[in-house]
């Protein structure tokens, strides 16, 4: 056990040292990169709970196509390489505030609450996932259809219209 | 200067001259007053010399009345004889012009050192013809015929870069071959080609013998 | 630690031993290499000539409608694979299931086809 | 690991990712910062996953990075429109309700 | 001018100076970008330089800069003699360097009113063509090279060693035969060179089939290069497009058919090949086409080879009259021309050279507007330009 | 005790988890690279030549065998460039993300029935996952080179690659639905002891009943190889090699090994999970010989896949941006959709 | 750091730098002029196959290159671009100028546009001669250039030291 507390404390702090370098730094591209750490550490989180096929869909879906997706977007809406926008803003000091209370409420709330609960890293196997989903949940497994399609339309129109305009 | 021409290419050639003539007719009836002279080589091609400012109404009457679709090349001739005694069995190396005011012109006349000269051709008729201008020695520029021949541009910025003549109109007139800085107009007959001043040209000095020749 | 763990953590010393390959070569490399500044070395390459208007045009908007529909369809793929590992315990219903999960899907990109979106304008 | 662990990882980047949505301009970064709190929404389910020791916390990850997915492409599709029309992204800027 | 004996330091003043005009002339500063395709490019056959402006992938507007292989030829033709000249000039068209020396030598001959015999005519018009078969055989393999497709341009090179063996077996010269001369050639054709070259022919006709199966047969070929860079006959011919690019327009027009020189074109039977399309597809037919066509006319002219003297009289030191004349032939690129103006003396003393490239490619920016940047390569590759023949 | 049994027992007895971890890490370290040279030896150098009737490398080593081996050494030799205007960081960890890519899908390959660095319950949807962070790695190198060339290059190879991943993914699923599992080592022996409707000679190489699968899955890859006739984004006759443009000495060589040590792990891939991987349809596949003899199978398969893939790279002229997306949209993926459709009727109702 | 730019590198070592770089010679071609294309034949036709010396002309992009073979006519309008080219390729890097008109100007020596030698630019390490030189002569250069680098001192070579010919 405690090989994966140490794996949990490595990971959980380049965690949370790039998701800061994500909102602070004033590179773009930058941050799309320190959102991939990011990624791939919740994978790895996953991974540490036995979470198995969603881990590998975070890093499927996530690291392999939103992030191409959020590249893309950036690279865009630049126009220059050497040319960063102006990317913090004015009323960071708030932001801050609300953002350091909201923590200490969270941490309020979640500090003694489960205390050493150990969670249990058996794997649950893909096939497991799959009954559930094929079972309990084919309902909203159907609706994720529609919604990726409603997606989809609502992008397309849009780009469409750009095309034309 | 004329051509002489055995028997049976003669004839051959006998009935594209006569359409050469019918050519320069059309030519001087459509510029009336623009055009001065023509030359024809029989069997060999028509020369036309317009006046500077029929220098575009040539070209759409070839165009539009002979069907020479086919814009050839363009270009000037500067008819300065070589200050520098360029000819091969000169060895003096002489800056001076040596018969100033000298200049003899070719086929169709004129009168000042440059003149401008376009070919154009019929890809029905398979002929060709020659046009050519006078520039005033002043006043170096002639209007462009980009408008009616699209693919003059390129020969007209080759025009300027190497004669230094000003094509009225032009879009674009820039150097197309050399650095942007270069100095003069290679092609103009006092442009000195400095590698052979240094070391001047020894002249001939190696006679090739031909096949079957004996020697002598 | 689980056979699981073990598994995974194998995979973690690969990634690392891709950092070590790279870093090591590169290391090596720097006991042998030459460097010699000289003052056009630095300049992006641009066949031969100065790189001019660095401006990246932004209307390559068709790159990012293909990156949406790969998304889209990825997401997909996500939910077919463990359903193909199961599909014999649920028979039937299951092939109707995705019949259907695929067939609304297909008409996105059907969509796109007939709107001409995927004919890279 | 704990469980205790994990969401508190969970709290700290949904902070960080509340802070970003607040504090960012560019649209582009706001989407990222979006991207985080539902990552932290992730591990939560995740470990409440493993803690019950039922998939269902991984089915509703799953879903959730459905959305996510769908969520970023809307989005940036929508920034780029933004760029397209005002050459900017700044969010300050995108007043549209004064028109 | 690089003089020699400048010190370093002026050399590098000099670079600095010539660096600064490397960059673009025309300053443009809208949002799309400018790329510079060439000089050094894989794409541009050496040294053009191409400026596109860009939107995404979109040629706004693209414009040859040209200028980097120009070495002044009509300047120096000016101080050689005539023989001199034809050193040269085989320079202009380096792949079909024999080519360009028949034009030269047709208008200096009209000038001097000299005809070469009727063998020398039949060998000049077989050289020719074994010209045109090595140079536009490289085309044929450079242009699926720039398609993205190696293998071709291997089998192009291997194959045109044939053709090349023979022009060195009759002139000497494997690239720059110098071969010609004013009234005739230089030399008789070596024994067994006729046999030798008819199996060539055999070969290169092996190459046109094993072509028009694997390249032109190609789906993906058909899709690169379908539709892809159309040029109309009227726009072409306005802008002096000449040779195989009108042709693959539907314009019948071939100066070996339809000039007046003194070629042995008329004396054997070939039939000039057009296409209707236009497009690139349409220019790499009609000149793999041609090159077949060529190998069938070396046949017949070795066949039909007149016997008798190679050489008309003419005097030793070749003075030209004066005067005007220009000759033009079809040469592989399309027509090239030399209008020679002659004042009596060893030299000439205006020569302008008309060469094809040059002209070929002037429809480049009409052409290139709007297209996408992969087909910016099949056009400039299909237009098939030599840098040596646009600049001269 | 024989020469034989002392191996099997060697083989049998359980290594510590650690002992076995070095001696794959060591294994694998030495397999990508070495799969790059052959691959690169053999085909790139040997095979390419041939085509073209040359002889290719002969100077370097016994007919030129130790060609590459001179390569890598010499690009240690070559100055390590950073242009000026480069992002320097992403610019040097980019061939890393790629080299990443291609070590990790390593991971999941078998070689024989312990022959196999980790055997995961979703063994080829890991794999298709980790070959997918290549694209962030192309990305990077495109963007932080500051070169048109580059940029251009890298965004179209993004977007050539997540064109064709989707196809990749969903030829795999044909597999996936017959032999009812993702993980690898299954389906090489669902392959190797199955019937082809009940004739069970050969087993059922997957090959035989999803044809349709492998033809995608070829075309797939060659285009995630961003290989003829899908090498635009590189295309040297265009765009200067695209995203690798500002890449010297080994920083290029690295892109260089993603490619080919991907290549061989694609041809891998395809072999496992079409060509019935390292064991053959006769044969107790629990035996200890398998891990001796399943590599040496694995690789005529391999090569012989591999063979395909660059026979294709050396004859086909490239494909247009549009055309090949055009291919992959509107033709490969209804394909492959229509397949995982098909192939899951055969399997309810069989 | 720069073992061998110091030269303490041991003489083994050295022995096999030299002999990796001489053969695996990736070499930038350089088209200009008629040189280039039998350059080209030199690449390109099975008779002459340059690869099988271990050159491999892959590179399209100087970064990768280590042997820049200038083939043809250089203009004065060219000279700029031919030096940004070769300071862009990484070190160490070797010259060949194939062809009259890159050693010295050849037929063009009295042109007005022409560069009367590249050498005057860029240090070459072999020259060949000829207009154009035949393929045979293009190997025999490099043949010569792979003779050099086999022998040099890389420590020289390293620093771009000049060339010393003996």
């Amino acid at each position: 056990m405690i090989a994966e507390h140490v794996a949990f404390g490595i990971i959980a702090a380049v965690m949370v040292a790039s998701a800061l370098r994500v909102v602070t730094t004033r590179d773009i591209v930058h941050a799309a990169l320190y959102l991939v750490i990011v990624l791939a550490g919740v994978a790895a989180l996953f991974l540490l709970v036995g979470a198995e096929f969603t881990g590998i869909t975070q890093v499927l879906i996530y690291i392999g196509a939103v992030i191409v997706l959020f590249l893309f977007g950036i690279m865009l809406t630049r126009s220059d390489f050497d040319q960063d926008a102006e990317t913090d803003h004015k009323r960071k000091f708030p932001a801050v505030l609300t953002a350091l209370l909201l923590l200490a409420v969270m941490i309020g709330a979640l500090v003694d609450r489960f205390e050493d609960i150990e969670l249990d890293p058996t794997p649950q196997t893909t096939a497991q996932v799959s009954d559930e989903l094929f079972s309990q949940y084919i309902v909203p497994f159907e609706a994720v259809s529609v919604l990726l399609l409603a997606a989809l339309i609502g992008a397309i129109v849009i780009a469409r219209r750009e095309e034309g305009g | 200067m004329s051509s002489t021409e055995t028997g049976a290419d003669a004839e051959a050639g006998a009935q594209p001259d006569r359409r050469r003539e019918d050519w320069a007719d059309k030519m001087a009836d459509a510029l009336g007053e623009g055009c001065l002279e023509h030359h024809i080589i029989p069997g060999s091609d028509l020369w036309v010399r317009v006046t500077r400012d029929s220098w575009t109404g040539a070209a759409t009457a070839a165009r539009d009345r002979l069907g020479c679709a086919f814009f050839d090349w363009l270009s000037a001739i500067d008819w300065l004889p070589s200050p520098y005694g360029r000819d091969m069995d000169a060895q003096e190396d002489n800056p001076e012009p040596r018969a100033a005011g000298a200049t003899e012109q070719g086929y169709a006349g004129g009168e000042t050192r440059f003149q401008m000269v376009m070919r154009l051709y019929s890809v029905t008729d398979h002929l060709g013809i020659t046009i050519k201008a006078d520039l005033p020695d002043g006043d170096l520029s002639i209007d462009t015929l980009i408008p009616i021949f699209a693919g003059a541009n390129w020969h007209e910025r080759e025009a300027w870069e190497m004669f230094g003549i000003r094509f009225n109109g032009h879009p674009d007139l820039r150097n197309i071959y050399l650095p942007g800085e270069f100095e003069g107009n290679p092609l103009r007959k006092d442009f000195p080609l400095l590698a052979r001043r240094v070391k001047p040209w020894p002249g001939i000095v190696d006679v090739e013998l031909f096949p079957g020749e004996e020697d002598s | 630690m689980s056979e699981f763990l073990r598994d995974y953590l194998l995979v973690a010393l690969f990634l690392m031993l891709a950092g070590a390959l790279v870093f090591g070569m590169l290391g090596l490399g720097s006991l042998l290499r030459p460097s010699r500044p000289q003052p056009q070395k630095y300049i992006t390459y641009e066949s031969g000539v100065d790189p001019v208007g660095l401006g990246w045009s932004q209307s390559n908007i068709r790159y990012y409608v293909f990156a949406l529909l790969f998304v889209m369809f990825d997401v997909e793929a996500v939910f077919i694979f463990p359903w193909a590992t199961r599909l014999e315990a649920y028979g039937t219903f299951g092939l109707v299931e995705m019949a259907i999960f695929i067939f609304i899907l297909a008409l996105g990109l059907v969509y796109a086809w007939r709107k001409g979106v995927l004919r890279w304008i | 690991m704990l469980l205790n662990e994990m969401l508190l990882l969970g709290a700290v980047l949904f902070c960080i990712g509340v802070y970003g949505v607040l504090a960012r301009r560019n649209g582009v970064l706001v989407l990222m910062s979006i991207e985080l709190i539902l990552n932290a929404v992730n591990i939560n389910l995740i470990a409440f996953g493993a803690f019950h020791d039922t998939v269902v916390g991984q089915i509703f990850a799953l879903f959730v990075i459905t959305v996510a997915a769908a969520e970023v492409g809307i989005g940036l599709a929508i920034v780029l429109l933004l760029y397209r029309n005002r050459r900017s992204i700044d969010l300050d800027q995108v007043d549209l309700m004064k028109g | 001018m690089t003089a020699s004996g400048t010190d370093q330091r002026q050399q590098l003043a000099y670079v600095a100076a010539q660096a600064a005009d490397a960059r673009l002339n025309v300053e443009i500063e809208t949002e799309g970008m400018t790329l510079n395709i060439g000089p050094q490019h894989p794409a541009t056959h050496g040294t053009l330089r191409l400026v596109a402006r860009l939107d995404g992938e979109q040629v706004v507007e693209a414009e040859p800069i040209m200028g980097y292989m120009h070495r002044g030829y009509e300047k120096l033709a000016e101080v050689r003699t005539y023989p001199q000249i034809t050193t040269l000039i085989n320079r202009i068209d380096w792949l079909g360097s024999f080519a360009n020396e028949v034009p030269f030598i047709l208008a200096a001959e009209k000038l001097m009113e000299v005809e070469a015999p009727p063998r020398a005519q039949w060998i000049r018009t077989a050289l020719f063509e074994l010209s045109r078969i090595a140079n536009i055989t490289l085309f044929l393999g450079d242009m699926a090279v720039q398609l993205g497709a190696v293998t071709p341009v291997f089998m192009a090179f291997r194959d045109r060693e044939f053709v090349l063996n023979q022009i060195e077996a009759a002139t000497g010269g494997r690239f720059h035969p110098n071969f010609d001369r004013i009234g005739g050639l230089k030399d008789d054709l070596p024994r067994g060179w006729i046999e030798d070259t008819k199996q060539a022919m055999e070969k290169m006709r092996n190459f046109c089939d094993e072509f028009e199966e694997l390249v032109l047969g190609n789906e993906i070929f058909q899709a690169r290069c379908r539709g892809i860079g159309i040029v109309p006959p009227e726009v072409g011919l306005a802008y002096g497009l000449s040779g195989a690019n009108v042709r693959a327009s539907g314009v019948d027009w071939d100066l070996r058919r339809d000039g007046q020189e003194a070629l042995a074109y008329d004396q054997i039977d070939w039939r000039v090949w057009t296409h209707p399309d236009g497009d690139s597809f349409a220019r790499y037919w009609v000149r793999l086409q041609e090159t077949r066509e060529a190998t069938h006319m070396v046949d017949q002219l070795l066949d039909g080879l007149p016997p008798g003297p190679i050489m008309a009289k003419v005097p030793r030191i070749i003075k030209v009259p004066g005067g005007e004349a220009y000759a033009a032939t079809e040469n592989p690129l399309g027509e090239m021309g030399y209008y020679i103006v002659s004042k009596g003396d060893l030299v000439p003393f205006r020569v302008k050279i008309r060469s094809a490239s040059f002209s070929n490619m002037s429809i480049t920016p009409w052409l290139l507007k709007g297209v996408y940047v992969p087909d910016i390569i099949t056009i400039l590759a299909s237009l098939y330009f030599i840098l040596g023949d646009i600049d001269r | 005790m024989t020469g034989a049994t002392a191996v099997s027992g060697l083989l049998a007895a359980e290594v510590p988890y650690w002992a076995s971890s070095i001696i794959k890490l060591g294994v694998v370290a030495l397999v990508v690279p070495t799969a790059a040279l052959i691959l690169g030896y053999v085909f790139l150098m040997k095979m390419m030549s041939f085509m073209q009737s040359r002889l290719g490398p002969m100077e370097a080593g016994p007919y030129g065998t130790l060609q590459l081996l001179a390569d890598g050494l010499k690009f240690l030799q070559k100055e390590d460039i950073f242009p000026d205007k480069a992002d320097r960081t992403v610019f040097a960890l980019a061939p890393l993300v790629v080299l990443i890519s291609t070590f990790l899908i390593y991971v999941v390959i078998p070689a024989g029935p312990d022959a196999v660095v980790a055997q995961l319950d979703v063994g080829v949807f890991y794999a298709l996952a980790v070959s997918s962070l290549s694209v962030v790695g192309i990305l990077m190198a495109g963007w932080a080179s500051a070169n048109k060339y580059a940029l251009m290059g890298g965004l179209r190879a993004a977007g050539q690659l997540i064109a064709y991943e989707l196809p990749l993914v969903l030829a795999v699923m044909g597999v996936v639905i017959q032999a009812g599992t993702l993980d690898l080592q299954k389906i090489v022996s669902a392959q190797a002891t199955g019937e082809i409707f009940g004739w069970g000679g050969i087993g059922n190489p997957f090959i035989l009943t999803q044809f349709a699968g492998f033809f995608i899955f070829l075309v797939a890859v060659q285009a995630e190889l961003t290989q003829p006739p899908f090498d635009m984004p590189v295309a040297e006759s265009e765009i200067v090699g695209g995203y690798q443009v500002e890449y010297t000495g080994f920083r290029f060589l690295f892109f260089f090994m993603g490619e080919f040590g991907t290549a061989f792990a694609f041809g891998a891939l395809a072999s496992v999970l079409f060509l019935g991987g390292w064991a053959l349809p006769w044969g107790d596949l629990g035996h200890w010989g398998f891990n001796i003899a399943g590599p040496v199978i694995m690789l005529v398969k391999v090569l012989a896949v591999s063979a395909l893939i660059f026979w294709f790279r050396f004859t086909y002229p490239r494909l247009r941006e549009d055309q090949l997306q055009r291919l992959a949209w509107k033709f490969l993926i209804p394909l492959s959709l229509v397949n995982i459709v098909v192939t899951g009727v055969f399997k309810v109702v069989l | 750091m720069g073992l061998v730019a110091s030269g303490k590198a041991p003489k083994p070592l050295t022995k096999l730098l030299n002999l990796s770089r001489k053969y695996s010679i990736w070499m930038y071609q350089w088209g200009l002029a008629c040189c280039a294309i039998e350059m080209g034949a030199v690449i390109g036709s099975p008779r002459y196959d340059v690869m099988r010396l271990g050159v491999i002309p892959f590179p399209a992009s100087p970064r990768q290159a280590d042997l820049v073979v200038i083939s043809g006519t250089v203009t004065d309008k060219m000279v700029p671009s031919i030096l940004r080219l070769y300071e862009q390729m990484p070190d160490p890097k070797y010259v060949i100028s194939m062809g009259s008109c890159a050693n010295c100007g050849g037929p063009y020596w009295d042109s007005y546009s022409v560069t009367k030698g590249i050498d005057q630019i860029i240090p070459v390490d072999v020259y060949v001669p000829g207009c154009p030189p035949r393929p045979e002569a293009l190997l025999e250069g490099i043949v010569l250039l792979q003779e050099r680098i086999g022998n040099e001192d890389p420590a020289v070579r390293w620093k771009g030291g000049p060339i010393v010919v003996d």
